[in-house]
């Protein structure tokens, strides 16, 4: 299972590639041959990504998946991310959720989480709770489930967003189910937390974070997309304090195992808006 | 040992109004649905429901009009979206919501269970969910100098309602190598009386066989319940997949009120017997094979 | 292994008997059906008692036996009550302490406890830690270990003695390892502590304590003991506020029970002295 | 995954003088006998160890002067009495004792464990544990108007020393059915490092036949050490007994200096080979034939 499976090694750029394969490769760049990492529901993209790292430049990576199934073989996508077909074949299994976190709380292991979020902002706050008011409020979504924990803990979040818009990529969160970097300036250090966002991976580009004002610092825009369609679908004005450059695409070998090997059905494209290529 | 199995009428009897139902549950993973779809039979009102994520179940307690409050870490019914009766029960006011973080809800219920008027985490620091005013969270200094803490006030349970493969008439509950669903750990222990359906009863001697597979002793349990598939259409690894058909069947109709009653009234307002009979055994047996080993 | 195992059913008096069958007996009875109970470490008497109200008016008491193994079937005695041969045909097995005291610490479960100790005092404290100074022991003894917790977490708790002296039967330990009733008058109570001592069964006689001062109170002296050697014995004054009986004695069929079937080593006299009879 | 299977010696210099150092071990149980013979062996200095209710090893340590200070709830032989050694120790002043309950060793563990300043107990409370200037225990009040608790202040240690039955080359480490030793749970993840020593190496697919009995993932552990009958004198269930002939030679002459350091020459500072030589194969093979299951 740690070796890299078969596949088309070559490792230039590929030509052919679609924006769910672009955003893969580039999540799965994030991970290292030293990381522990787990995925939580509906996360189809970050579990591709994941599995495509296992199989390219980090062999090594420990994965829980579903937050149960340690090292799965040979783990089969289906329409959950969080059922039996990714961790039947595991070398251990947790007690889903309590025997996990003592895990997660644990500073020393899995310092990564991939996130999705239904709002994110401009300081890389997170909501997935409410719009509206909380106790009164306009639409109820799922809740925090792990991310109010993950966010509070020193750990490192990559955020995918699979439908970069005004209403995904906001200002403010209308509520901060996930902590980011609060209104920046170190604010969240000095709460004594740790870590923090990253990066943000979105179906139109890649955005890093300012060191002083943690706002959200547009980093690179996906090939065919131009840095106008890119901030008019974002709710906030991002950093840009440089040149933008080109998201690097990824290889023909991560296309190719990502189409035949990783993910044939083509899970990690739910959801994911495919941007107007510019005329 | 004192004899715990008993028939689903006398179980279900041990579930009150108002009372404080903790649920094991997932998304889609292995709720103990046969006992939902009995309160929901019976009739029962006012429940505040705690489950770490769960989904299906709380759309059916809420469509019902059991549920008046809801502890949770996500209600959920993942790859198919809110859980909208659940989430129509939140906006509407009817269902009063406590959000916590899933370490906030084992906190709570850890102390709950080892008789601790609360545990801490320092997870939720920097989140609104200690913004809200919830009384259940108290934000404290260490005393030894560190960082200050959530201390996370102990959530009773009247009454914790589980699935499992298998028991003894005793109540020893015992599982099969696989993840130890959420909360089955903790939830009975932190609960005044304990339900648990289950696949199939053995005798002892078959637990004795791998007693580090029991999960619960039979003294922890107050209830068990022979329910075959009482776990459908949530999935139980590794005997069944979910229902992904009526996941799928519910979730087309959930937004609509009259098509919601009718759902519940063909499918959640029967007997164990004509439930299974609604459902029908090819697809209990298609959902056994589609996991395959 | 509920049932009643074979044995004499006589339940008339045994007119032979030995001190320790009479403190077993004893102790035995102190435990009824609905109680769930374990042992600790050299506890051969406890585990005896244990045993013998399994088969005779207990059979649904539950044991967790060396705060591991679940309901044994049969189990063995050897020169440890905290190994295999007392668990090895269990129904559940307990993480090792760990996950034994998340059942203990929970007030609905193991509410009544077998205490042995190095010292107990007048009002029932009880010490395993030291003689002497804490920092600057004359004697370092084993220390609390799950003393400490049971004895504050609301328990009942029945302490034997196997050697009735001066030593072991104090005014006051050197050092609290367990809490009894404290100073007394309400004391426990007032720290929020449930249960507490409710019977010291030792080699010469049986107390309990006294409701408002919560001191040691002889209940009964043991067949051929006089209340001069009790008292001479004791290092404290225990209250005597009424007749002193007679300790009940064993059963025939208790008797022989331990003799044949649970105990045919006769383990549980380890360390008892046995009194010598009044001439 | 991580190769982490390697030698004693390489395993013994992740243990640093003046290093805080958890011991999995009962008073007769499971106990890494190996690397505490290891460690006296190399001579380390000044250790801080941490056990439940350790007792021989304990008494090794004390006697060949590795050990300047022991967290401990109980330290004892059981049925062989006091350790003589580790009690001369404390009783001279060579060791400091810090004598804490079960459950607060464990919050003392756990909340190390967990990444918490503290985690509370209810336990300890009318006793004189609280009574002793313990800088790491202090009672504190409930936020929620409920009972004091008894905060326990997080204990990291360096490094944890474990027994177990098998692993594979990757830091996955398997038992067997039965009993989970005492802190083989939370040590390791209180840790800095852990070792791990096993009686056999497999290969992870047989962790995957029986992957709910892997008790540890490769991913929190340093080293891997293959030592069959490495936690001997001590028991290993369901492998083989303890050693009673062992312990009642060591018990017979540990209150005796010249007596302790000639039995330290003969069974304790020798590299495995050696003292697999001094025990004797017959020895060890009826060990493995008491325990019939």
């Amino acid at each position: 299972m740690s070796n890299p499976s078969s596949g088309d090694a070559d490792s230039s750029p590929a030509a052919d590639y679609t924006v769910d394969e672009l955003m893969t490769a580039t999540l799965a760049r994030c991970l290292s041959d030293g990381d522990q990492i787990t995925n939580g529901i509906s996360s189809f993209m970050a579990v591709c990504a994941i599995e495509l790292a296992r199989r390219t430049h980090a062999p090594d990576l420990v994965w829980i998946a579903g937050g149960s199934g340690l090292d799965p073989l040979d783990p089969r996508m289906t329409d959950s991310t969080f059922e039996w077909p990714i961790w039947q074949h595991s070398s251990m299994y947790f007690e889903l959720s309590a025997q996990f976190w003592d895990y997660v709380a644990n500073p020393r292991f899995l310092s990564t989480f991939f996130v999705g979020a239904a709002q994110i902002d401009a300081h890389g706050n997170t909501n997935l709770s409410v719009i509206g008011d909380f106790h009164h409020p306009r639409a109820r979504l799922p809740g925090t489930a792990g991310l109010a924990d993950m966010s509070a803990l020193d750990k490192r979040l990559i955020y995918w967003v699979p439908d970069h818009s005004r209403r995904t990529l906001v200002e403010r969160v209308d509520f901060r189910s996930g902590a980011g970097y609060l209104d920046g300036d170190g604010e969240r250090e000095r709460l004594g937390i740790g870590g923090g966002p990253e990066l943000v991976v979105t179906n139109l580009a890649v955005f890093d974070f300012t060191p002083i004002s943690q706002r959200l610092r547009l980093r690179s825009v996906h090939h065919g997309i131009d840095l106008e369609t890119v901030l008019a679908a974002t709710g906030f004005e991002p950093v840009v304090d440089g040149p933008v450059g080109i998201t690097p695409p990824p290889s023909v070998r991560e296309v190719t195992l990502l189409r035949t090997v990783v993910d044939p059905q083509g899970l990690r494209s739910r959801g994911v808006r495919q941007p107007r290529e510019k005329a | 040992m004192k004899e715990k199995l008993t028939s689903l009428e006398d179980a279900l009897r041990l579930v009150r109004d108002d009372d404080v139902v903790g649920l094991q549950a997932g998304p889609t993973q292995c709720a103990p649905m046969e006992l939902v779809r009995g309160l929901i039979r019976d009739g029962r009102q006012n429940l505040h429901v705690v489950t770490l994520s769960g989904g299906l179940a709380l759309d059916w307690l809420a469509a019902a009009g059991c549920l008046s409050r809801c502890t949770f870490a996500a209600v959920t019914m993942e790859h198919y979206g809110l859980a909208q009766c659940f989430r129509q029960g939140v906006e509407s006011g009817r269902i009063s919501a406590e959000e916590l973080s899933e370490t906030a809800l084992f906190a709570r219920l850890g102390a709950a269970a080892r008789g601790l008027p609360f545990l801490p985490t320092r997870g939720m620091i920097g989140t609104d969910l200690l913004q809200v005013g919830n009384p259940n969270l108290a934000v404290i200094a260490d005393p030894f100098g560190g960082m200050p803490v959530v201390a996370c006030r102990a959530l009773p349970l009247d009454v914790a309602l589980l699935h499992a493969a298998r028991a003894d008439r005793f109540g020893n509950v015992g599982i099969d190598a696989g993840p130890r669903y959420p909360t089955i750990g903790v939830m009975p222990r932190a609960a005044a009386r304990v339900i648990v359906t289950v696949e199939e009863i053995v005798s002892t001697d078959v637990l004795r066989e791998n007693p580090d597979r029991t999960i619960l002793p039979g003294f922890a349990v107050d209830a068990v319940v022979l329910a075959p598939h009482g776990a459908h259409p949530t999935s139980m690894f590794p005997a069944y997949d979910y229902d992904a058909d009526l996941f799928e069947q519910w979730v087309a109709c959930s937004s609509d009120a009259a098509a919601t009653r009718e759902f519940l009234n063909s499918y959640v307002r029967v007997d164990p017997a004509g439930y299974r009979a609604a459902i029908g055994p090819d697809r209990l047996a298609r959902l056994e094979r589609a996991m395959t080993r």
